[in-house]
């Protein structure tokens, strides 16, 4: 079952999504983490942050509105309260960078760098919960490929870049942060989307916009994957409402090398391991001997 | 999460239900003022668990039922109140900080609005478990109207004092439960009694204004929320520290109950 | 209910979308079409067009993915063998316009401003599942602008623009629409969305990708709306997941003067219906005497 | 759309179900091969209706009984084999062209192969009730194995012939049905058979090439649906024109039942 993006090893593909696992902790009673392909903790900032005001998420049809907005207790107290937990683990650990600015990505991966026990990198140019960086930096093929580049120039730990879906053409960002440097892309974030209190006509989200997750998206998610993958030489990782084994496959047979597990963890704390015991099953049903052969193996 | 089977679902009014459930033997006791997140076992109704407060709770040989009080309020409730027996559902929990019982208190104060009284039920039954006999149980029910009342018979067999409002008067004082307070509070001491509430934001808050200053109250919030364990950060609720700044907790798994004082109500939605 | 889009009036808000409602007389038997806002019919092109091979549907988590291919009997055949049907009732109808190029645009829509019985065109730049045409016209404002200016020459019907969902920036897309001499826009269209067959690992649709629609996308059309809306001074016409009346509100009271239901007709004939009189139950509930009082309504 | 009430849902094997609903008298009775659209009332389970053929009709005084056969293969037809007695669902129709019945002919072979037993039971019935009984019924029944022979007993008392195959030869030929189908025709006269048949795409496209190039066969066809009406043109199926071109026609309107020489079977996915 193992998968290598860059440098990385897996033991597995099956990764958390970042801001849906916490810092491993939560969800350490439920989840036998030295089982996981890799854990990706929530996006870490230099400063500590306090999110968005409440409320910050709604259902939706088969989904849900999130606006955290990035809350945080920045990289030092990650470093020092929440890594040694997760040192405990055999499991990669993925450590999600926001900045508000080119220069606090900078820091956050320098510190990170310099910090045992992390893996490798995702850079979040995606979040669409803030006003700066984010979402901002992610629709533009330019500021991708500056905030890779320079990203790739501060650290060795392998690099993944996580791309926006709100864009006409996710192939031109997947391209940019591969010329940027990046060791593998991982898409999708979440769409932009809102919702209507009708009684009180009101956003049921105090920041008005969030963004959309789980099943709902799934397809999005997969379309973009399949682009990507076809686009760029580096690994993809797919995310985007994977609830099951068979979800986790359209992205691998789409061409994901990895997936990413997100708002499946709320629903059922157990879903990663339950997609990775259903990912073995299929292998053996299809007499498929390593996830690899499956990888990008859509006839069309 | 646990596999469960719906043992009864009995319409108690219009729109309240009480349900129980059995539970493998495995699941852990919960503290009063504990909550699960509920969904069905079939890969049907809405995407996300609905929290409920624990309102009963019972250990048998070889499994343990789970009682719930609630409200259709919406899709999911709506789904829970057509569930019959053996229906199969997926239960996580016990979940979040519960009450604090502090032994030494002389008199307990329950304070339920609506259906704050759920979690109440729970806290008298262990109040009671605990061998606080000798202290006093008080029951302060607030609703909108007589019909809406409900877990009154329990309450009136635990041996407690019994004050009741409705909105619309048509049982006990006519008025919100925040406006019973003062009178019940009046020449109690601070350290003799301790105050839990539970109900709708707004019950709560102007139980906050109305709450005279060196007394304190553990309340029981209510959030959106995804995960029920502190992982999405989405049930967030701005809170005071002392050094006049705010924090953001979550609910799920830095409360449901807070201080009530500690609670910045500008960030709450009153609806 | 009566709403105005230019010079077009609707005696109530609710439409029908292209390509969910046949023309019209396939949903005859199960509603009273005089009693619809308008009916919006399958986009029609100059020559007939046979559509993609299939499969053309899968559903997908709380939606569905189709690629129609603008299957249509052709401009003369709808004028000679359907309009007709149409005439029968008091409803705006509204023909939605596809072409390859510009000029094939351009004469299907001279070819029904001379009809009689079409009240409106609604230019389709946005559908996904055409290799001409449709959303590559719609992901570039120069073009919107330029096939909407160019068909403003040609007609002096109400014009509608139908943008597509799949772009970074959509209120560039309805600038450009505006500044073309659109009379209003209409959003959105489908997103671009994939599922695959993980058994036979080929994808659930013949022609690969297809377009999204139903709850699933809601919140995205929602948001789209509410940044069209406060961009441009023409009406909206709101699209997308649309099944009750709450979520034609949530469509309204974000800024679209009407709205129009698609998938919601396949799941339930009378959702047009159903959705009108939950919107006069919500009016007289909350004392709203007009619905052009709701519209925009939004307190954020 | 009418509201319908499941009467029994009976488990007939492994995967496959009979349901009875009971629906108001105003539902049309249906010809042979049309089918419904079933969705539960409940706002839960999947987005679509699912397209299922009508089995077995009964008016009744004030209502009617709608009889349909199916297997669970997915998330819909699970849905549907969890529902009981009392549940509400909502049905669609009847819907499509069904097969057309020329009284002129003396014998109605109906062959089916798997679920494609669904509509020939209500094919058989309705052959029998317009008194054809004078004319034979000759019956081809294929399934994966003896277990999955579905509707024997029933078209046992039919009073007419009855083939059957196996693929794993546990009960009757060792084959698909589409094999028995040449030595049935045998010394048969085009003019006085009339062929109806309904399965898996496989099984068609193997009848089509065993089939005696001048005898016809109505076929009944499957495609994914949305709307059933006609309106979404996403159930297509490409047909040949007469002039060797290829129209794509709507499996719900224009069908399901079409002439199995038309079907252009380079566009069908095999499964
Ligand atoms: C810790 C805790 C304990 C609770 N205990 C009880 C109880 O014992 N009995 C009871 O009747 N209710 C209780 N509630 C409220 C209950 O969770 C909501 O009424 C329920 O989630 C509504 O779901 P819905 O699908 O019917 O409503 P919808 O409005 O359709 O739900 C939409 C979304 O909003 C959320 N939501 C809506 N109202 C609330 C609310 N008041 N609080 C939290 N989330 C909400 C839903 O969970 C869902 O995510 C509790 C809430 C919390 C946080
Ligand atoms: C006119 C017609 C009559 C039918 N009659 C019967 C019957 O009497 N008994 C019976 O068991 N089955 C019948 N089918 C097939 C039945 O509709 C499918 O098995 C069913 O829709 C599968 O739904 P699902 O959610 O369980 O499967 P999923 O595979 O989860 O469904 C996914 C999507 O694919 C569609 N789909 C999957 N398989 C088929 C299929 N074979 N045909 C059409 N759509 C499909 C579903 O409707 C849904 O939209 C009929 C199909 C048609 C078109
Ligand atoms: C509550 C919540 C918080 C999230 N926080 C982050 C984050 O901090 N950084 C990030 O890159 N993505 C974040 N995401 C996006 C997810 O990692 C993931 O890309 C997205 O939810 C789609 O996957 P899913 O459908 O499986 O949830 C968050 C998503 C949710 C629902
Ligand atoms: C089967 C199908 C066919 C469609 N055909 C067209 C079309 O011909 N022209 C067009 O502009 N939009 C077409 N659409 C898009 C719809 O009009 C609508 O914009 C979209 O489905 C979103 O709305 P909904 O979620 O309510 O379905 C089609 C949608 C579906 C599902
Ligand atoms: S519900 Fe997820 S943090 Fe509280
Ligand atoms: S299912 Fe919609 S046209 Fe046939």
């Amino acid at each position: 079952m193992g998968v290598e993006i860059g440098s990385l090893r897996l033991k597995n593909p099956v990764m958390t999504a970042s801001g849906t696992f916490g810092y491993g902790e939560e969800y350490a009673p439920y989840v036998d983490l030295n089982r996981l392909g890799a854990i990706v903790v929530k996006g870490l900032s230099w400063k500590p942050r306090l999110g968005n005001p409440p409320p910050r998420i709604m259902e939706t049809p088969a989904g849900m509105l999130n606006a955290i907005g990035l809350q945080n207790i920045g990289v030092k107290a990650f470093i020092s309260g929440k890594l040694p937990f997760l040192r405990n683990f055999d499991v990669a650990v993925v450590a999600n960078v926001y900045g508000e600015t080119v220069e606090e990505y900078l820091r956050v991966c320098e510190l990170l760098t310099a910090t045992s026990g992390i893996h490798a990198l995702e850079i979040n140019v995606s979040c669409p919960n803030v006003k700066k960086g984010g979402v901002a930096f992610g629709t533009d093929p330019e500021m991708i490929a500056e905030v890779t580049g320079r990203a790739r120039g501060v650290t060795d730990l392998p690099l993944l870049v996580k791309l926006s879906p709100n864009v006409t053409d996710i192939t031109a960002m997947a391209a940019a942060a591969e010329s940027g440097g990046a060791d593998g892309i991982c898409l999708i974030n979440t769409l932009t989307g809102m919702s209507v209190d009708v009684e009180r006509r009101v956003p049921h989200l105090k920041n008005i916009t969030g963004g959309l997750s789980g099943p709902a998206i799934k397809p999005v998610a997969v379309r973009m994957v399949w682009e990507a993958a076809r686009t760029v030489k580096i690994p993809v990782i797919g995310i985007g409402g994977i609830m099951t084994a068979a979800d986790a496959l359209e992205f691998i047979i789409a061409g994901a090398t990895a997936v990413q597990v997100g708002t499946a963890n709320f629903v059922n704390p157990k879903a990663t391991l339950e997609i990775l015991s259903g990912l073995g099953a299929y292998m053996n049903r299809h007499g498929v001997g390593s996830i690899k052969e499956l990888v990008g193996s859509l006839t069309t | 999460m646990c596999r469960a089977n719906v043992i009864y679902n009995r319409r108690l009014n219009d729109r309240d239900f009480h349900m129980a459930l059995r539970l493998p033997k495995e699941f852990v006791d919960p503290r009063p003022g504990q909550f699960v997140m509920l969904r069905p076992a079939a890969p049907e109704g809405p995407l996300l668990s609905r929290p409920l407060s624990v309102h009963r709770f019972t250990r048998l040989h070889d499994h343990v039922v789970l009682g719930l009080l609630y409200r259709v309020v919406g899709r999911g409730t709506a789904m829970f109140s057509r569930w019959s027996s053996g229906t199969e559902a997926l239960v996580l929990g016990p979940l979040g900080n519960g009450f604090r019982i502090d032994g030494k208190k002389q008199e307990h104060i329950l304070i339920a609005g609506g259906m704050g009284v759920a979690p109440m039920g729970y806290l008298a039954d262990c109040l009671r478990g605990r061998n606080l006999g000798g202290q006093r149980m008080i029951f302060c029910l607030g609703a909108k109207s007589q019909g809406e009342l409900i877990g009154l018979e329990r309450l009136e067999t635990m041996g407690g004092r019994l004050h009741i409002s409705t909105d619309d008067g048509t049982m006990g004082t006519c008025g919100t439960v925040a406006e019973l307070l003062p009178g019940i509070l009046g020449g109690r001491e601070p350290e003799a009694v301790e105050l839990y509430a539970c109900g709708p934001p707004g019950m709560l808050k102007s139980l906050a204004s109305s709450l005279p200053g060196d007394f304190s109250c553990q309340a029981s919030l209510e959030a959106r929320m995804a995960c029920g364990v502190g992982a999405c950060l989405g049930c967030a609720m701005t809170m005071r520290t002392d050094g006049k700044g705010v924090v953001r907790k979550s609910v799920c798994r830095d409360g449901p109950v807070f201080d009530l004082r500690e609670i910045c109500w500008d960030e709450i939605v009153i609806t």
